[in-house]
Parts: C-alpha cells; sequence; structure tokens
C-alpha cells in the first residue's frame, strides 16, 4: 500500500537532488577572467560571521577587505607585468568546523580558488588546512597559532602570528624589571587549544626564568564561575595571575578576584584586553589590567604597502571608525604576504608561489616577515604588553614602544 | 576544610536553586521538561541589563519587569504553541520546547549581537571579610533574593486558592477537572509563573556573570541536575539540589580538578537517575 | 500437583499491606473465581502472579516450579498468559498484528516467517469471533471488542494458565452473556483459567470455585452457593448490614 | 507491512525504484565535483545518524536526547586508536563501532529502566559527562582537539572513499532498520513503545529488547562518527558531542515520520537540502530557521511526512471503499 507512493517520495527527493548537483557541476568557473578584459584573482576566506566566534571573524573581515581595496586601488597584485584585481569570497562557517571545512572545498572546486585566506580559529584552520592541502592550495592564516597546527607537516600552511606559546612572555619580563621579589605566578586556562597552548608556554618560560609557578590548573571552556580557583590561587599567595582565555574569562576572573578581595601585583590575560567590551563592562576594575599585544599602532614597523604601522592606523580608522585592533592587522598583512609571494613569484601556479613564501624576506608595518619550514612566521618573536591606565591600552613594554611607565603594582 | 570553599559554593548554589525552580515547577505540574527554560533566563538577564545601561535603573528593581514581560511572553507561548503540543505526548513537547529555544535565542543574538555584557552597579565587587573569609555583597543579595523568592512561591502554592489549585491539578489533571478546577488556565498560569520566576533569576544572574545570547544554555545543563537532585515539583528540593551542586562543583575544583567540575556534576546527574529517580527529596509538593 | 501454587505470599506498598499472607491452589482444567470488594488486593495479586510485581513474602509456583523472582517474560514463557482490567492494545498495530504479538513470543516457536504463527493467529482471531476484523487499525475497536482481543491476544500465546482481570467491567448483559460462552469454550480446550471479577454472576456462572479476598487476605473459598452464603463474605462486600442476597447488589 | 498480500504484489516495483535511486547515487560521484559530493556525504551522515535513532526514538519510544554521544566516542576511539596506537583505519573503524555498543549495552541496563523525561535527561547528562572527561584527559588531546593521519591518495580518491563509505552506511543502517522492522525486535518495541506492561507479559524481554535496540543505534552511530572524524581529520570534545548533532537527527526522524524505514532518511534530505539550499543564505538566523522549523512541525506535521502520507492514503482507501461498498463500517 504504502510502496507505490513512497517510491514517488523517493524519486521526487532523488531528482531534487540530481537537480542540484547538476547545478552544481555547471557552477564551476576558474575566476581568472572578467568579461571586460579586466583580470580578476579571486581569493577564498571561510570566516566565522556567526557563532561563538562571530567577532573575530568579523574583525578578520575588516582587515582582509582593507587590503583588498588598497590593492585594487593600486591597480592590483602584478604578476609577471600584468594586474589582476583582489576579488576575496568570503562563506560563514558558524564557528562551525565541519561547515567550514566543506564551505572550503565548496570555494575550491566552485569557485575555483588556488588562494585562501585563513579562518581565525585554529581549531577551525586544522580542519581547513587538511583540505586545502589535499587539493594542493595555499591557505595563510593571519591569527591560528597553535602549535600543534603546524606540527602535522602540511606544506601549504602559513601562519602570521608567531606561535601561541609566547603570548605573555612579554608580561613575565616586564615583572622581571619590575621588582625582584616578584616569584609566585599562577597560570589558569579554559580547556581550549589556543588557550592551552598559551598556558603551555607561558608556564615553561616562567620556570626557565626562575619564577614559581604555584598554581597551574584547567577549566570547562564554559565555566560561569571561577570562585573556587581564585580562592585556591589567593592560598597559595601568587603575586601575578595570568589567564589564558577569551573575553569571558577575563571579565570572569577579574569579576572573581574582586568579590574574593584577591589582589596580585600583576594580572594579565590574552585577546581580552585589547577588545573595547573589556574595559567597558569592567569599569574601574579593569584598572592596571595588562595583556599581550600581537601588535599595536605605535611600533616602529615599516613596509611598502600601507606604509607604517601608525599609516596603517589612520587608514583603519578612516574607513571603519575605530581603532585596528591586531586581529584586523594581522588579516591584512596575510594578504600584504600573499600579495608580495606572487608578486615574487611572477605567477598564479601554487607550486611556484609556495616556493616564494618560503624563500620570503620582507618588511611591513606588521613587522619582518620569513617563514621557518613549518609555516610560522619567525619574523617577530613575541607580543608586546600593554596595560589599561585610565580607561585607555597603553604598551608599556618592551621599553622601545613603551608609551607609558607601567602602573605597577596593580591597583 | 576551607570555609571559603563551602561559602562560595553555597552562594552559587542559591542561584542555582532559584533557576531550577521554574524547571521543576513546569515538571512536576504538566509533566513537561521545559528545554526553553535556558532561553527565558537569558532574557530576564538582558531585561535586566538594557534598564540598568539605558536608564541606569538598580539591577534590583529590574525584577518586576523582568517577571512581569516573561510572565506575559510565557503566557502567550503556553496559549499559543505548547498547549497545543501538549496531545502528542512527551517527545514532541521536549522537541518543540526546544526549537522554542533555539528560536528565542536566535531572536536574541540578531537583536543584541553576541557582545558580552555586564551589570555593574556601584556596589558590585564590595564584600564583607569575616575572620578571612569572603563574603561579596552581591552575592549574598543574591542569595537572600533567591531564597525569598522561592518562599514567597512555596507560600504562594500553599496558602492561596489558586495555588492549591496549581497543585490538584499536579496531582490529577482529570480530578482537579472534575472538582471545577479550569486546568487548561491553570496550565498556562503554571508556566507563565515558571517563565517569570526563571527571568527574575535571569535578572540575578546578570549581576555576577557576563550576559550574553547562550547565557542560559550553560545554566540548563545546571537546572538539569539540580531539579534531577531535588526532586521534580519540589521548591524545597530545588534549592536543596542547587546547594548541592554549588558545594560539589566548589568541592571539586578546589579539591580534585577545575578541569573536571562539570564531569563530576553530569555524572552525579546520571547516577542519582539511576539510583534515586525520584530525587533526593522525593516528591514533596506534587505526585506524579 | 496443583498447576498453579500460591505460598503465604505477602507485599506491601509503603505500609499498606496489599496481599497479606494468601495461600491457594488452582488445579489443572478449573475456572477459579477470584472476588472481592474494591481494594481487596485481586489485581495486586494478579501482578504477583505474572511478576510485574516482586512478592515480597511467600512463594509462587508453577507446575511444581518457582515463579518467585521471574521477570514477566520468563513467566509469560513458562504458560502463563493474562488480560488487563484497563485493556492496554498496542496502538498503531492492526487486530492481526495485535493477536500475532501473543504468538511471536512464544518459547515453542522461533521466528516470523512460518506458517505456524499465521496459523495460531488465524485460530485465535476465529475463536474469539474477531476474523472479520482482523485487517482493521486497533483504535477502531469497541470496548467489547478490545476485550475479545485481550483474551485472542492471550491465547495465541498458546498459555496452560489464563488470568483473566475483570474482562466483564464495563459490558453490558449481552455482552457478558457472549464473553461468558467464550470464556467456557476457552476453558473446554484444556486452558486452566483464574477469573478475577467484580461482576459477581459471571464468577458465579463460571467458576465451580471461588476464592474471596479482602483487606488483603484470603477470607473464604468454596463452591460459589456455599460462599454466597458465608456471612464473612456478605460482611466484607456490605459491610456490617446485613443484605439478602449479594447477586441483586452486584447487579 | 500489514496488508502483505498488497505488498508482495507492488513489491517488485519498489524494489526496482529503489535499485534504481542506489545505483543512481552510486555512479553520481563521477558525474560532480568536490564539494556536492561533500554535501552528499554530509547527507548521507545526516541521514544515517537520524535512521540510527529512529530505533530507539520510533521504534521504542525512547527520546534518546544524547545519542551523539556515541557519534563522538566513535570518532574518538578512532582518532586515539590512529594517532596514539598506529592503528589503520579499518581496524580503528571496527572497534569504534564495538566500543559505542559495548557503552550503550552496558549503560543500557540502568539507564533504560528509567522511563520518560528520565531517559530523555539521563542520555544528556552522559553525552556531556563524556564530552566532559574526553576534555579533561591526556590521551584524547583533551580541549586542545586531536589530528587525524591524512587520508592516503588524493583529493577524488578520499571524495570517493568518504561518499561511499558513508552511502554503504546509509545503505547498511536502512537495510536493518528494515530488518528489524519485520523482525520479532521490531514487533517488540513497537509494542515496548505503546503498552510495555503487556508487551512483558506477552513474553517480550523488554529491557533486553531495548539495550539491544540502542546497542545497535549506537553501533551505526558509532561507525558514522568514525567516518567522519577520518574525514575532518582534526575533532575537538565540542564540534563531535555537540547536543546538536542528536537534536538535527531528532527534527529529521519527526520530519520524516518516526518509526518508517525511509522516514528518517527523507526527513533527512528534505532538512539537509533546505538547509543548504536556501536558509544557508542567512546564515545569521540559521539557528532561529531550524527552530522556527520545529515547532512548525509539531504544530502541523506531528506524525512526519511519512505519517501524512499514510494518513492521506488511508482518506483515500476509505473514500475508494465507502463508494464501492457502502455497508460496510
Amino acid at each position: 500500500m504504502k510502496h507505490q507512493r513512497l517510491i514517488y517520495l523517493i524519486t521526487l527527493v532523488l531528482s531534487i537532488t540530481l537537480l542540484l548537483a547538476g547545478c552544481g557541476g555547471k557552477g564551476g568557473t576558474t575566476g581568472q577572467e572578467k568579461g571586460k578584459g579586466e583580470k580578476v584573482l579571486k581569493i577564498g576566506a571561510s570566516l566565522s560571521f556567526t557563532g561563538q566566534l562571530s567577532r573575530e571573524g568579523n574583525l578578520t573581515k575588516k582587515g582582509y577587505d582593507l587590503w583588498v581595496k588598497k590593492v585594487n586601488e593600486a591597480g592590483g597584485i602584478n604578476v609577471n607585468g600584468e594586474k589582476y584585481k583582489v576579488e576575496i569570497v568570503y562563506k560563514d562557517d558558524q564557528s562551525e568546523a565541519q561547515r567550514s571545512a566543506k564551505l572550503t572545498e565548496q570555494m575550491i572546486t566552485e569557485e575555483g580558488v588556488n588562494f585562501l585566506l585563513g579562518p581565525y580559529s585554529s581549531g577551525i584552520s586544522a580542519a581547513t588546512a587538511a583540505i586545502a592541502e589535499k587539493y594542493n592550495k595555499l591557505t595563510i592564516v593571519p591569527l591560528a597559532n597553535a602549535p600543534s597546527l603546524y606540527e602535522q607537516g602540511y606544506k601549504n600552511l602559513f601562519g602570521v602570528l608567531p606561535l601561541a606559546t609566547t603570548y605573555l612572555n612579554g608580561v613575565l619580563d616586564l615583572a622581571k624589571t619590575l621588582d625582584p621579589n616578584l616569584k609566585k605566578v599562577a597560570i589558569i586556562s579554559p580547556d581550549a587549544l589556543f588557550s592551552l597552548s598559551v598556558a603551555e608556554g607561558a608556564k615553561k618560560y616562567a620556570e626557565a626564568n626562575g619564577f614559581q609557578v604555584v598554581y597551574y590548573d584547567k577549566y570547562p571552556a564554559d565555566t560561569k564561575d571561577l570562585s573556587s580557583m581564585i580562592t585556591n590561587i589567593k592560598n597559595a599567595g601568587a603575586q601575578i595571575l595570568l589567564g589564558t582565555g577569551y573575553l569571558a574569562d577575563g571579565v570572569l576572573a577579574v569579576r572573581n578576584a574582586k568579590d574574593l578581595g584577591y589582589k596580585p601585583a600583576i594580572m594579565a590575560f590574552t585577546i581580552a584586553t585589547s577588545i573595547p567590551d573589556f574595559r567597558n563592562s569592567l569599569g574601574a576594575d579593569a584598572e592596571g589590567i595588562m595583556g599581550g599585544e600581537w601588535w599595536t599602532p605605535n611600533m616602529k614597523w615599516t613596509g611598502d604597502i600601507f606604509g607604517s604601522a601608525e599609516d596603517y592606523a589612520k587608514l583603519y580608522k578612516a574607513e571603519y571608525n575605530e581603532d585596528p585592533a591586531y586581529y584586523s592587522a594581522a588579516a591584512s598583512v596575510a594578504g600584504v604576504i600573499l600579495q608580495k609571494a606572487i608578486e615574487k613569484a611572477g605567477s598564479l601556479e601554487v607550486d611556484k608561489v609556495r616556493d616564494a613564501m618560503r624563500s620570503l624576506d620582507i618588511q611591513t608595518f606588521w613587522g619582518p616577515i620569513r617563514f621557518n619550514e613549518r609555516g610560522v612566521n619567525v619574523g617577530t618573536s613575541s607580543a608586546a604588553v600593554s596595560q589599561i591606565q585610565n580607561g585607555q591600552v597603553v604598551v608599556v613594554w618592551p621599553e622601545e614602544l613603551q608609551q607609558s611607565k607601567p602602573l605597577y603594582p596593580k591597583p | 576544610m576551607d570555609l571559603q570553599v563551602i561559602i562560595n559554593g553555597i552562594l552559587l548554589g542559591g542561584l542555582y536553586g532559584l533557576a531550577a525552580v521554574g524547571f521543576s515547577l513546569i515538571w512536576g505540574v504538566m509533566n513537561i521538561v521545559d528545554l526553553a527554560q535556558g532561553a527565558y533566563l537569558t532574557l530576564g538577564a538582558y531585561i535586566t541589563f538594557w534598564l540598568f545601561k539605558l536608564w541606569g535603573i538598580d539591577p534590583f528593581l529590574t525584577l518586576p519587569v523582568s517577571a512581569l514581560i516573561l510572565f506575559g511572553l510565557g503566557f502567550l507561548i503556553e496559549s499559543q504553541i505548547i498547549k497545543r503540543v501538549l496531545r502528542y505526548g512527551f517527545v514532541m513537547l521536549l522537541v518543540v520546547t526546544y526549537g522554542l529555544n533555539l528560536l528565542l535565542q536566535n531572536a536574541m543574538l540578531v537583536a543584541w549581537s553576541a557582545d558580552y555584557r555586564s551589570v555593574t552597579p556601584a556596589y558590585s565587587g564590595a564584600g564583607l571579610n569575616i575572620g578571612g573569609v569572603n563574603i561579596p555583597y552581591i552575592r549574598l543579595a543574591l542569595f537572600i533574593a533567591a531564597l525569598l523568592l522561592v518562599g514567597l512561591l512555596t507560600i504562594f502554592l500553599n496558602k492561596t486558592r489558586v495555588g492549591n489549585a496549581i497543585r490538584a491539578t499536579a496531582l490529577n489533571r482529570l480530578a482537579a477537572n472534575l472538582v471545577g478546577i479550569r486546568t487548561e488556565f491553570i496550565y498556562a498560569l503554571t508556566y507563565s509563573l515558571a517563565a517569570a520566576v526563571v527571568g527574575m533569576a535571569g535578572s540575578l544572574i546578570s549581576m555576577v556573570y557576563t550576559v550574553s545570547p547562550n547565557l542560559g544554555g550553560a545554566f540548563m545543563t545546571k537546572i538539569f541536575v539540580v531539579t534531577v537532585l531535588g526532586g521534580f515539583g519540589s521548591l524545597p528540593g530545588a534549592v536543596l539540589g542547587g546547594l548541592i551542586l554549588g558545594i560539589t562543583e566548589a568541592f571539586t575544583a578546589s579539591y580534585i580538578a577545575p578541569g573536571l567540575m562539570n564531569a563530576v556534576s553530569f555524572i552525579l546527574l546520571v547516577v542519582i537517575l539511576i539510583f534515586r529517580p525520584q530525587g533526593l527529596m522525593g516528591k514533596q509538593f506534587y505526585g506524579a | 500437583m496443583a498447576l498453579l501454587e500460591v505460598k503465604n505470599v505477602s507485599r506491601s506498598f509503603g505500609g499498606v499491606q496489599a496481599v497479606n499472607n494468601v495461600s491457594f491452589e488452582v488445579n489443572e482444567g478449573e475456572i477459579v473465581g477470584l472476588i472481592g470488594p474494591n481494594g481487596a488486593g485481586k489485581t495486586t495479586m494478579m501482578n504477583l502472579i505474572s511478576g510485574l510485581i516482586k512478592v515480597n513474602e511467600g512463594e509462587i509456583r508453577f507446575q511444581g516450579a518457582r515463579l518467585t523472582g521471574l521477570k514477566p517474560h520468563a513467566i509469560a514463557h513458562k504458560g502463563i498468559a493474562r488480560t488487563f482490567q484497563i485493556v492496554k492494545p498496542f496502538q498503531g498495530m492492526t487486530v492481526r498484528e495485535n493477536v500475532m504479538m501473543g504468538a511471536l513470543f512464544r518459547s515453542d516457536l522461533r521466528g516470523l516467517k512460518g506458517s505456524a504463527v499465521k496459523n495460531i493467529v488465524d485460530e485465535a482471531l476465529e475463536l474469539l469471533e474477531l476474523d472479520r476484523r482482523a485487517e482493521a487499525p486497533v483504535e477502531e475497536l469497541n470496548l467489547a471488542q478490545r476485550k475479545h482481543l485481550e483474551l485472542a491476544r492471550a491465547m495465541a500465546m498458546g498459555p496452560k494458565l489464563l488470568l483473566l482481570d475483570e474482562v466483564m467491567a464495563g459490558l453490558n448483559l449481552k455482552e457478558i452473556e457472549r464473553l461468558m460462552e467464550l470464556v467456557r469454550k476457552l476453558n473446554a480446550r484444556g486452558v486452566t483459567i483464574l477469573v478475577i471479577e467484580h461482576v459477581m454472576k459471571a464468577v458465579m456462572g463460571l467458576s465451580k470455585r471461588v476464592l474471596v479476598m479482602h483487606h488483603g487476605s484470603l477470607i473464604a473459598q468454596g463452591p460459589p452457593e456455599v460462599i454466597t452464603q458465608d456471612p464473612k463474605v456478605i460482611e466484607a462486600y456490605l459491610g456490617k448490614r446485613r443484605h439478602k442476597g449479594l447477586h441483586k447488589e452486584a447487579r | 507491512m500489514n496488508n502483505s498480500a498488497v505488498a508482495r504484489r507492488r513489491f517488485p516495483l519498489s524494489i526496482v525504484v529503489l535499485l534504481a535511486a542506489v545505483v543512481i547515487l552510486a555512479i553520481l560521484p563521477f558525474y560532480i565535483r568536490g564539494y556536492w559530493i561533500r554535501v552528499l556525504t554530509t547527507l548521507f551522515m545526516s541521514a544515517v545518524l537520524a535512521e540510527a535513532l529512529n530505533l530507539v526514538v520510533g521504534y521504542a519510544g525512547y527520546a534518546a536526547f544524547g545519542n551523539g554521544v556515541f557519534f563522538g566516542l566513535g570518532a574518538y576511539t578512532t582518532a586515539v586508536l590512529m594517532t596514539r596506537f598506529g592503528w589503520s583505519f579499518f581496524p580503528a573503524m571496527i572497534a569504534s563501532c564495538f566500543l559505542a555498543a559495548t557503552v550503550a549495552f552496558l549503560l543500557g541496563w540502568p539507564v533504560l529502566r528509567l522511563r520518560g523525561h528520565y531517559f530523555a535527561i539521563a542520555t544528556i547528562g552522559i553525552n556531556m559527562a563524556v564530552m566532559e572527561i574526553v576534555t579533561y584527559v591526556g590521551i584524547t588531546g583533551g580541549g586542545k582537539g586531536i589530528s587525524l593521519p591524512l587520508f592516503p591518495g588524493d583529493i577524488v580518491k578520499q571524495g570517493l572513499f568518504f561518499y561511499y563509505g558513508m552511502f554503504i552506511l546509509l545503505i547498511i543502517s536502512v537495510a536493518i532498520t528494515y530488518w528489524i522492522a519485520n523482525s520479532r525486535l521490531g514487533y517488540g518495541l513497537r509494542a515496548i513503545k505503546t503498552e510495555p506492561e503487556a508487551a512483558e507479559v506477552m513474553g517480550v524481554n523488554t529491557t533486553l529488547y531495548k539495550v539491544l535496540a540502542w546497542s545497535i543505534s549506537a553501533a551505526i552511530t558509532g561507525i558514522a562518527g568514525s567516518l567522519n572524524a577520518y574525514w575532518l581529520t582534526f575533532l575537538e570534545p565540542l564540534f563531535v558531542f555537540d547536543i546538536m548533532i542528536s537534536v538535527e537527527a531528532f527534527v529529521m526522524v519527526l520530519l520524516g515520520g518516526p518509526a518508517t524505514i525511509f522516514g528518517p532518511v527523507i526527513g533527512a534530505f528534505f532538512l539537509k537540502l533546505l538547509s543548504e539550499l536556501i536558509w544557508s543564505q542567512f546564515t545569521l538566523i540559521h539557528m532561529g530557521v531550524l527552530g522556527l522549523i520545529i515547532v512548525v512541525i509539531t504544530l502541523f506535521l506531528p506524525s512526519g511526512i511519512m505519517g501524512l502520507w499514510r494518513q492521506m492514503t488511508l482518506r483515500w482507501n476509505k473514500a475508494n471503499t465507502a463508494r464501492t461498498s457502502p455497508g460496510s463500517q
């Protein structure tokens, strides 16, 4: 009885599927030439515009867009004498690795892109890098810097940031100069790829530099209360508190510490301090808190596309009416790297561009760029230290970048 | 034993208890596992945030506003959706409330973005210090407010006509119908009341946690544990369950490993379900 | 040896003693009636025999083997079938599928395909006069038909002992007569039957031997005519007030 | 399957159509490119998860809201065996299948005694507890995730491998469902779903049947997780223990029609294609639209597409019989 009608249903569904697959089959173009004789280079970028990483995803996009604008204003990328305008195909991965993998394959097979600018997170990048590797397409990830990502032996993956492990080294260096009695360090980390990488690096660096790590532990990533950890840290007498989570983790730690009357001499976080929300939501409690900064506008670096770091910041402000965070700067510089490598190779062939990448040695507004055999940028080595003073983020370390003396101890 | 750890746990547990009361009530009276409670909690938190941010209204004074808005929303959802799905049984109810949760959560995301927000009244951060033990005023106030709300609700259920009608309906809907209780109205009322309570819980929670659209999601799992611990439908049970969960978490974080905090509470959930599904306090106020 | 032996069986719920030290036997080929006022513990007794409720004290034996401690499905495999006071048809299946459920899980038959199953089902359907409704969804049956279905399902299990839990409840006189006729027919096919009944007339007409329970205890047993005259039984049913007879009260 | 005579008569035709569908899907990858192969592979995977869930939810009537735990377990077993112990994929996949089934089997005895909400919440609890433990312990890579070895061979081979892998798994899970639906197990489960006590006294070993159904469901889900892990090559606990995996499968089962053989597959195709085509354009409201679909299904299509189909057919047949024999009921 139902069989007969069932088969209609199956046929219907199947034909829809086929139809779609058919459409998909036609859809692909290599995308390198446009109607009016203008050459266009399509670049793929799968980012998180929605989901839990949407904020970072949007900042990354701003950086890419600024680079595209700059390049196209100058006529495009020069490939062996021919100018190619740049066009980025954006896809929203909704902060999901599975979707990002699918979109990456879509961009490669349907849009015909040869070059990919990466997603924000290390976890998602791991999923897309595997696909790009198989298709032999080049990926430049601006912000993903978990060490494990670069231990897979991928030959087509290049990262802009130094490895995450060095993120908070500057804070410890600064602490040594501030007060020789600062010895006891506590490190807390949410249980996630990036955060754990930073925490492990910081622990190793602290121990190597004569600090005593009195508390080191991880907590579930969605924890809403850290009172118990802070209590233990307070009891352990830690003078320096290093937190390696995201924005919410930083806010939570500061609030819990205040609730429990815990006042370390130095409190430093990854990521959180450079996001305005942090200051807005904590108000006066944010005063004196430090953070690692991969890039700030007052750095002395200069390159030929965007000019100096300060020039970049001005341009960014003019475009988006806000100060650039390092996310956007890293994204822009990822574009610059790709541009330079293509121009150096004088070709759009992946193999040639990859070889050019490997031997690249350039100066940019972000700093010197040079890749090691794993694809990690070794041009710059560690992050600067910023501090919130009077509600503003100022660079306090290293000395050559210092905008203001460190506020010590933290009020 | 560190007294501070116990205090931390108790103060946290009060909030967990309050957050679970609405869920427990709906389960006890209507036999529905309402997965949309997380979204109501988030909405309550946002109401407090916006009133505080835009007009500087003291967060505690926003409680009635949260309660009122969520009561209205609860009524609307019960009468338009839940009521119609009741006859399809519990699987459908489970799924439809999850759908509602997704819908509301997404609406909040679109309206207010994923930004983390905080409510920071002037008195946040200050606290009592007794013999080395810190008791933050705000957490103490939240704890007291939570107990007060549960107490009021208990009195309402036990001493008023409507409250008695709700309890009668919980025991046996058919029988309640026969003695002239308009059970359809009681259902709507219970659901709205539960939404209002969890909304107020959200308002209180916004004062200590960062507010974002997925705030409720993190609390939903706690609500499960608390309700199962205390036994569904039991208000004192919810409070007790909250306290047990709060203290368990604090102890795990302090003496075992903070990374296992959630794992321990979920294992507790499964173990309690297997060995004592009626909860630690049993069914105190309502029948099956 | 009796087919079913119940020895000093007790069961309590919380503080309530639902069945208190009850002993009786059912012999092969009998139709035994179990009567008693509401709350006497009749249905609990039935649940104890079929294993849905665990026995606190005492033991139950079937064909000499202990039933106590066995799971309901294992008890069913030994040849005990039952019906439910509130009928429990399997929704979403046809009448035939419902009856087939009885045959499918017999320990003496394996699998679906065998024509044996089909024969058993056909026979049970015919026996309980459901053959014309065999392909109907079970939701379409009226109460009397549903009661027949309960019996048909039980018969498909090929039981040695059949426990009937108030099968007559809710039926009109004509339907009761017809069902009584059927029960006798089943008995004639060699099935021993224990009938729990609130409807006196049915039990009196069916059984040669009647057990009476009150407040969880067995207070009397014997032939129907003797039982109806037993003062303890009359008191149990009617309280202290004397009454002319039971038939009238029970209609 | 109730009208066996009619079914038998039409059986060959439906077999032909089914075979045609299988053949078309089997040769399709040679005509479409990478992305669409990937889309279809995910589609098969969703259908597999829905079909597996159907055994527990549709047939046995147990709301296994946390069934995704077996997906994660399968994924992580494969990942750990391949990276830490150097196993090759197929043995690791088999091990994943066995582990998932064993966990379900062992947990099933205590947990499946719980009814209704209690069971649903217990499965959510198990899902979350396992996720937290996997995140905490070292051997799984914890919160840092774990990278699997890349599939050896080029991208075309890789695409085909996973396409056919999922496709075969789908065929197997449909076949298993078909077999169960027409076996004692299936009848037992359907009986348990409506009248567990009656089923028990009719000789159905209810606990065993439920545990078996859950274990089979877990085994299939575990293989899907295993394949997915090798395909994605990088796992984080949050990816594979996401409660949304179960929820989506739930929606597919309900949309297609619970306790039907092809319902969940149709539900999966429908939902996934809809998602791929229409609402992936509006990503910001993606979740909200899914929520809305859920609400609409429960309100207007409570028995799913197959249920609607059956109702229509029933009405159809009734109208026919009423016309031919006015005397009948």
